[in-house]
């Protein structure tokens, strides 16, 4: 697999980790026992389509938000991670 | 026919016309009292079982294309129970315990070579947490040894021994481990549930499934129409969240491609079924001769049944740090098969919420060597509706409660197990 | 009271021998050399500061600094790109250490030293790129990786920092390399082994490039 | 001139250099043969026919094909630690010195005893061990497996290390392209003048492909004439790379290509720093598959008879290796293609002995061809072949209508028509698509950024070699971007090509589908009739398509026969999937210069060479290598070394390098409310000048990692974690970084190999501080309490860092200065610490003194293991939200029969404990019922002179003083122990506050 990391550019497969489901948005403080059982252990696990978080870790560092399909492993989007360098997010 | 060197000699005066077939090829009738949702190594043992020990006869085993197809055919034949957290303990030695009496129940030579299996460790923290497993298997009346270095050395005097990044410091070896042949296990299954009564019944993709105003299971819609049945169970492992999902349900698994690699054929070099444990890279070698090896799953989720080349590279990197002489051995063939990967490493056998559909899942590793004992348990979970004791602990809500089963320690995060 | 001496120690110091190595019967087809002491800042910018660290950086460089994978010189100083919104500042003699970069970006970036977390090593000759290919999965063709490119990347699963300076003399491209301290001797010999065949000349130098 | 030898060797011809003679030895016979030749070309110019024995039934083999594809002709290669099994001899390029013996008989080729299963052959069907060999039970293993495995596995490997090395590279192009013939060469051509880069590979020795057997005309000139015009204009593209010798076995996902090139196998042995082989990873914008057709066999009854061999492969051996199969030849086809066999042997003054040829109509120009060389044209198949080890006798033919006819031959040339190599275009699962009028299947579709051309992609004819191969290139050309003039496409006839699909003559005798593995027509049927009618049940029950050949030749043809067994179309019986690599690829070429020592990197610490000059014994730790202890002279063990380090710590003072730890500087205004987020301890509240000990969990509730976090400024702190999870750690933190918590303004740099530190403890620990650090710092309890953490001075104006943290539980300070001082700091060290007789010490002493001191490490922290559980849950905050929290709370991780940390020692205080014990109440039998924990770690004490433990164990903290049993099955232990409180040595911690 190759990926377009959206700072350094096309890279092969061995810089990268994978982490896995995008989706799953982490519960914020106060949330109850069952909220953050869904976000840590249930899963789409989607045949088609997906985003997902990869690390380039043998690169720049920057956390991504990859869009693949996970039955041809073609991407079709690869994003940086919201906080990803010193992007200003938020308050 | 009945199966013996007899029948064969008097097969083969008649020019092995009068073969039949291995099992049936069944067209599905309307209603079963359980219908099987896999035609690999599992869904045909839970048939069997329910069959022979459990008495329902009326029974189906859907396969969306030839039995075997999926990871009962894709996998390294690796059959052992050494196992160290309660719950796939026991349940592994049942199964094990089931290997060693295979080919007579089912009259089929399923090739079950208890050859050993030895996990090498490289560091006294590897030999201590091996110490511990050891001993619980011993506990639990499995066979276990600890070897140390010149143990090795004799048994296999061609590792390397002298050069090595992380030398070989000894191994935990479990005698009755070893290997079976995959594919005649799944027909063997077949040759035999078929015997009794059962459906196999290929080429027949489950597209969905029919519920009642209470929302219980009460059949499939498949390629070849509806199929009602009492109860459904699924032993899909590869595709399970898919199969899930018709029936609204998530799963705390994903799916990965493990890859698997064999040689040409060789003369006879590797004795038993070795695994380095200073890298991903574990070793037989089949009757035929080719060295059948593996190792880390690719990392990413995937149903893409193809492994990628790095890893192709870090098995054979393993490979070539643990025992040099395979340099010149050619690679033949690699291939991937799709594991249902779960949160912790451990297997789900369990009802789901879903009134009449019941869940055999989340493999990882583990498949092939639990097929036998996974065909008893979720024989017995559709008959009894409780769960057989050697599988108490593999209920769906465990992750729910903190109970998990994590031999690695890793967590939940499937790409790790 | 013992007397002290604080001697630098290169992390290449045991392992690096200078001379001919590999291959005899060729000409040298790559020259491998260490450069020694020098001062290496990571600069990252502060959340939502990412123009003020730029401003910052030209007014303290004179030039603007990367933020897409190059390298860029000045007579004194390299800055060189490790990833968004931060760089490296290459330097020797003192100029640029990180008690005086700190006060002058202290508005914006965090900074780290790292000058003894890396060793610098310099590649060039005819082979280098044949010899890099065995290394680097970057694509070093000239057209793909101009002098000024740069790249974070791995070598043998350990990050570093490539890039490539301006040409030597005789026009052969050089390309610089920024490997872990802790990792250095063990991917020197990586390195060496992947020279021997066309036949390597090493050496060590004090001078940045 | 022509050596005597050489008796099948042709006077002139051929691309052989007969001024570059060369010897080999076949069995132990020594042959010549010429540069140019491979081993095959070489046996058959020296007339030897038999070279091999099949699979199972050890029936004598010869050479069947002149590629890859060869499914007979396998020997050993080399000899000693080199020796390669099962190398076709058909793509072993001969070398002088070559050593090659056969393989897979006993005692030898010609006298094979093995072959008595040909006598058993009746029972050998396929699949007939599945019906056999289970009673008794026991004798599998013990006697029928190992037999079976005697018999299987064809050559017999080296057994010892590979003496060769390998190595992996990348490269990079425009437009790859996989084969040289026409088709390849004419895309090379194309794309290169459009001014793309280009690679291209073939993985013969010679480039041209089958132009160099078949020739022909292009642009009017001789093939080879056109080949090397070809090949002097590419070399003067910049960018066009030609690989021979260089198979592309696979294609992996976003356009990334393996390929193998044999760069010194045409040498007896590499030259001095080279290496064998090497593997390729070409990540290419567009690739196309040149890479030919495979002519098949027709399956009939003796078909497997030495001296059999493919019609374009006898042609090979006559044209280009001018070496002869026979002298008396005669073809059996059922295509027009096969003919050309036929005016190949005329040409160079060969008998035809008949040509049969299963075609209802012969082109006129074959029937005068036949009438001029006075052979006859026999309408029929070939139903029968007379010889054995000695090649061809005679062939019996039966005629169409009936009658049958005898040709008296010793050779007979097949061709059953040609399958294009689908292998590449199929590997992500793609299906061939069926194409009646050649009767093959061609690729339909293929991974992205591929095409086939030529005969790969179904078209046979020169012509059309050519025109697509030279479309495809300037292609896939433009499509990467280069839209130069390409030029003017070569030019050549097209041959016609008729064939009437013949795929199995039903006679009697074997008939063989799969030579290798001994697969014939009646296993195929027998499968069928069992139910393996699914083609992967069949390649599964026959084994059919699995040799080293990879199916090659036998796949389609068995499929075909499965077809008209089960009544089905072709097609509708479809293929099995192809499986990479093209061709079998040496294991070590994966692996390259990741093996032995150089496996994995190694990290060493700043003080590595020091300690190596003190004789330390170093172990493995991760990546790092550490120093464990450091043997003094008479010493007689590690526990005599480890133990005097020990004394000499908490005696008095010592150092242990401590570098590995994990070290990241958490910047930013945010860092403190970031720590508290991720540690379940609270960091924003840490005064500057201050160390904590925090602990992470994972978002499951399980402890992940531990370490000392101090804090150097307001926005500045200084984190350290284990060594074993330093990357991971840093992994996570950029995670909760980037994304859980990107609002927050925080910045992360690993700073792990910037320091050098150091762990000096011991009551004398100041005493030696004092030596090194400049005067002016105050280094009292006063001036620097427990916990302090602050930078100072060192005497000679070094910069360092101080932390006043204790794993030892002494009096305790760890240093760290800028990595290359680490050496200087070592030496000072114990230049200033002579008068306190300063001693260093390992990772073994390190761990002696922690589990003194009940501090958990690895062995603890195995990942199923809660704060609660290790005895820290009182430092879980529970006023914030932190990774972790929630999930932690879950009943079965506070259930109050978790197994927790506790201390242990033996009731005989001269017992030896050990790690993996497993804890049973005292004086119950062993059961998965009563196993209620185990021993984690285990050291000898030597400040309580006997050996103490810490284990997990069921409600431990409850059972302080209860005598419990330590049971070790493995070991053959079995004692008692004593459950202690987990901290053995100064517990109220009087002496690291001191």
């Amino acid at each position: 697999m190759r990926i377009v990391c959206p700072f350094c550019g096309e890279r092969e497969l061995g810089e990268f980790t994978y982490l896995g489901d995008a989706k799953p948005v982490r519960p914020a403080a106060g949330a109850s026992e069952d909220d953050v059982f869904d976000y840590v252990y249930l899963r789409d696990n989607i045949a088609g389509e997906t985003t997902e978080h990869w690390y380039h870790g043998g690169g720049c560092r920057a956390w991504l938000k990859i869009t693949r399909n996970t039955l041809t492993h073609e991407i079709s989007s690869v994003e940086p991670a919201a906080g990803a360098g010193a992007a200003k997010v938020g308050a | 026919m009945r199966h013996s060197i007899f029948s064969l000699a008097r097969a083969a005066l008649s020019g092995h016309k009068n073969w039949q077939r291995t099992w049936r090829d069944a067209s599905p009738k309307d209603h079963y009292d359980v219908v099987i949702i896999g035609g690999g190594g599992h869904g045909l043992a839970t048939a069997w079982f329910l069959a022979s020990e459990y008495g329902i006869r009326n029974v189906a085993v859907l396969e969306k294309g030839w039995i075997g197809s999926g990871n009962a055919g894709r996998n390294t034949t690796i059959i052992r129970s050494n196992y160290g957290l309660p719950g796939n303990t026991g349940f592994y030695e049942l199964s094990m315990k089931l290997w060693e009496r295979m080919e007579q129940d089912l009259n089929y030579n399923t090739m079950v070579s208890q050859r050993g299996v030895i996990n090498l460790y490289h560091s006294d923290a590897q030999r201590d947490a091996y110490a511990r497993r050891g001993n619980t298997m011993r506990i639990n009346g499995i066979d276990a040894e600890l070897l140390d270095l010149a143990a090795v050395k004799k048994m296999m005097p061609f590792l390397n021994f002298d050069n090595a990044r992380f030398p070989v410091q000894g191994g935990l070896l479990q005698r009755r481990g070893g290997t079976a042949r995959h594919d005649a296990v799944v027909w063997g299954y077949a040759h035999a549930a078929s015997t009794l009564g059962v459906d196999i019944i290929q080429n027949c993709e489950v597209t969905g499934f029919s519920r009642d105003a209470n929302g219980k299971v009460t059949g499939v819609e498949t390629t070849r129409g509806k199929i009602g049945a009492g109860k459904v169970g699924m032993a899909v492992a590869g595709s399970s969240s898919r199969v899930a999902a018709m029936a609204g349900l998530r799963l705390p698994i994903e799916s990965h491609v493990l890859q698997a690699f064999v040689s040409e054929a060789i003369k006879p070099l590797i004795p038993n079924v070795m695994t380095f444990g200073a890298g991903h890279f574990y070793v037989s070698q089949s009757d035929k001769g080719g060295l059948v090896f593996g190792g880390d799953i690719d990392g990413y989720n995937s149903y893409a049944q193809r492994g990628n080349m790095p890893v192709m590279e870090d098995v054979c990197e393993g490979g070539m740090a643990l025992m040099p002489m395979i340099g010149r051995v050619r690679l033949l063939r690699q291939w991937g098969g799709i594991m249902d990967m779960s949160m912790d490493g451990s297997p789900i056998i369990d009802k789901t919420p879903v009134d009449g559909l019941y869940l055999n899942a989340g493999w990882c590793y583990g498949g092939f060597k639990a097929t036998p004992g996974s065909g008893l348990v979720f024989a017995h979970l559709l008959a009894r509706d409780e769960p057989h004791k050697e599988a108490a602990r593999f209920r769906l809500d465990r992750f729910r409660r903190g109970a998990m089963i994590d031999e690695k320690g890793v967590g939940a995060q499937p790409n790790l197990h | 009271m013992a007397e002290f001496s604080w001697a630098s120690r290169s992390p290449l110091e045991h392992a690096l021998v200078v001379g001919a190595y590999g291959a005899r019967d060729v000409e040298p087809g790559i020259s491998l050399t260490e450069i020694r002491n020098f001062e290496l800042i990571q600069v990252m910018a502060r959340r939502g500061k990412g123009a003020e660290l730029a401003r910052t950086a030209k007014a303290r460089f004179g030039m603007a600094a990367p933020n897409v994978p190059k390298a860029v010189s000045a007579s004194d100083v390299t800055l060189i790109w490790s990833g968004p919104d931060q760089f490296l500042v290459l330097s020797k003699g003192g100029k640029h250490a990180i008690d005086i970069l700190s006060e002058a970006f202290s508005q914006s970036a965090s900074l780290s030293d790292q000058s003894h977390a890396r060793v610098l090593i310099s590649v060039s000759g005819a082979k280098a790129r044949a010899m890099l290919a065995k290394l680097s999965s970057i694509d070093l063709h000239p057209a793909a990786f101009p002098t000024g490119t740069a790249a974070a990347t791995s070598i043998d699963h350990t990050s570093v920092n490539l890039w490539r300076g301006y040409d030597r003399p005789d026009g052969q491209a050089v390309f610089n390399l920024l490997v872990f301290a802790t990792f250095a001797e063990s991917l020197w010999h990586t390195m060496l082994d992947a020279a021997a065949e066309h036949g390597a000349e090493i050496g060590y130098s004090e001078e940045l490039g | 001139m022509v050596s005597r030898a050489q008796t099948h060797r042709l006077e002139s011809g051929g691309l052989i250099d007969r001024s570059a003679p060369l010897n080999f030895r076949f069995d132990g016979k020594t042959l010549a043969g010429f540069e140019g030749d491979t081993l095959a070309s070489a046996l058959i110019a020296n007339g030897v026919k038999l070279v091999g024995r099949s699979f199972k039934y050890h029936r004598p083999r010869g050479i069947l094909t002149a590629g890859s594809e060869e499914p007979n002709a396998l020997v050993e290669l080399r000899t000693g630690a080199r020796r390669e099994p099962n190398t076709k001899a058909t793509t072993a390029e001969l070398y002088d010195g070559l050593e090659a013996a056969s393989q897979n008989r006993w005692p030898s080729l010609r006298h094979d005893l093995m072959a008595v299963n040909q006598l058993f052959a009746p029972i050998f069907v396929a699949g007939f061990y599945y019906k056999t060999f289970m009673w008794p039970a026991k004798f599998w293993e013990a006697i029928y497996e190992p037999a079976i495995r005697r018999a299987a596995g064809l050559g017999r490997a080296a057994g010892v290390a590979d003496p060769d090395h390998y190595d992996k590279a990348w490269a990079y192009c425009d437009v790859l392209i996989a084969g040289s013939g026409p088709a390849g060469l004419a895309a090379a051509l194309a794309a290169g003048r459009s001014g793309a880069r280009v690679i291209l590979c073939e993985e013969d020795f010679a480039l041209g492909g089958r132009l160099l057997a078949d020739g022909g005309t292009i642009d009017g000139m001789t093939a080879a004439e056109w080949i090397s015009r070809t090949l002097a204009e590419l070399t003067t593209l910049p960018d066009v790379r030609i690989m021979s010798r260089t198979t592309l076995f696979g294609v992996y996902d976003g356009g990334t290509y393996g390929a193998i090139e044999r760069v010194n196998d045409h040498l007896p042995s590499p030259p001095e720093h080279q290496v064998r082989q090497r593997l390729w990873r070409i990540v290419a914008k567009r690739s196309i598959v040149a890479a030919g057709a495979i002519e098949r066999p027709i399956v009939f009854a003796g078909n497997d008879t030495p001296g059999v061999m493919m019609a374009s492969a006898m042609r090979t051996y006559v044209e280009r290796y001018a070496a002869t199969p026979a002298k008396r030849i005669a073809l059996f086809t059922n295509n027009a293609d096969g003919w050309r066999t036929v005016e190949a042997a005329l040409g160079a003054g060969l008998q035809i002995a008949a040509v049969v040829d299963a075609r209802p109509d012969v082109s006129a120009a074959h029937h005068a061809l036949a009438a001029k060389a006075e052979f006859p044209v026999l309408n029929g198949s070939v139903a029968g072949v007379e010889g054995g080890k000695d090649g061809v006798r005679k062939i019996s033919v039966a005629l169409t209508g009936g009658a049958r006819a005898e040709v008296e031959a010793d050779g007979l040339a097949v061709s059953g028509g040609w399958n294009p190599a689908v292998g590449l275009t199929s590997y992500h699962r793609g299906r061939p698509k069926w194409h009646d009028d050649i009767s093959a299947f061609v690729p339909d579709g293929a991974p992205p950024g591929m095409v086939a051309a030529g005969a790969a992609n179904g078209a046979f004819g020169l012509g059309a070699c050519l025109r697509q191969g030279f479309a495809a290139g300037a292609a896939a050309a433009l499509n990467a971007g280069h839209s130069g003039n390409a030029g003017t496409p070569p030019v050549a006839d097209d041959e016609a090509f008729s064939l009437t699909p013949l795929w199995h003559v039903a006679g009697k005798g074997k008939a063989f589908v799969d030579y290798q593995h001994d697969v014939t027509a009646s296993d195929i049927e027998l499968a069928q009739r069992e139910g393996f009618e699914s083609v992967e049940h069949l390649k599964r029950y026959t084994t059919l398509g699995m040799a080293t050949d990879q199916g090659k030749t036998s796949n389609v043809a068995g499929l075909a026969i499965m077809a008209a067994v089960s009544g089905k179309s072709i097609p509708e019986t479809g293929t099995t999937i192809y499986r990479p690599p093209y061709v079998p690829v040496a294991i070590g070429a994966f692996a390259g210069h990741h093996r032995d020592e150089t496996f994995h990197a190694t990290r060493l610490t700043p003080s590595h060479h020091w300690a190596a000059e003190q004789d330390a014994v170093f172990v493995d730790t991760g990546l790092w290598k550490r120093a464990q202890w450091y043997p003094r002279a008479g010493e007689k063990d590690w526990l005599e070394s480890v133990t005097r380090e020990v004394k000499a710590v908490r005696g008095g003072v010592g150092f242990c390098d401590v570098s590995t730890l994990g070290k990241i500087d958490v910047h930013g205004p945010d860092a403190g409310a970031f720590l508290d987020r991720v540690y379940i301890n609270t960091f924003s509240s840490l005064a500057v000048g201050k160390a904590r000990y925090g602990l992470m969990l994972r978002e499951d509730g399980i402890v992940y990692d531990d370490g000392t976090t101090s804090r150097l400024a307001e926005d500045h702190y200084f984190l350290t974690t284990t060594t074993a999870k330093a990357g991971p750690v840093m992994q996570h933190l950029e995670f909760c970084r980037q994304v859980l918590f990107p609002e927050l303004d925080v910045q992360l740099t690993s700073v792990s190999d910037q320091w050098a530190q150091f762990s000096i403890a011991g009551p004398k620990t100041r005493d030696l501080l004092r030596e090194i650090v400049d005067p002016a710092e105050d280094l009292s309890n006063e001036g620097f309490p427990f916990m302090g953490a602050r930078e100072v001075t060192l005497r000679g104006g070094i910069r360092a860092r101080l932390f006043r943290i204790s794993f030892s539980g002494e009096m305790a300070f760890e240093i760290s200065v800028p990595a290359r001082y680490g050496d200087a700091l070592v030496r000072n060290l114990m230049l200033a610490g002579k008068p306190f007789s300063v001693t260093p010490y390992g990772t073994e002493a390190l761990g002696v003194m922690r589990i003194e001191k009940g501090h958990v490490a690895g062995p603890e922290l195995n990942g199923t293991t809660t704060a609660a559980d290790l005895g820290l849950g009182k430092i879980m905050s529970t006023k914030k939200d932190f990774i972790g929290r929630v999930m932690a709370g879950r009943e079965a991780l506070v259930a109050p029969d978790r197994q927790v940390v506790v201390g242990m020692k033996p009731t005989d205080r001269a017992r030896r404990l050990r790690a993996g014990a497993h804890i049973i109440p005292k004086g119950e039998i062993p059961g998965s019922a009563n196993d209620q924990g185990y021993v984690t770690s285990v050291c000898f004490s030597p400040t309580l002179d006997q050996w103490i433990g810490l284990a997990l164990v069921e409600r431990g903290r409850e059972r302080i003083g209860e005598i419990v049993h330590a049971h070790d099955p493995l070991r053959g232990e079995d004692y008692d122990v004593e459950l202690c409180n987990p901290v053995f040595y100064d517990p109220d911690g009087g002496r690291q506050r001191g």
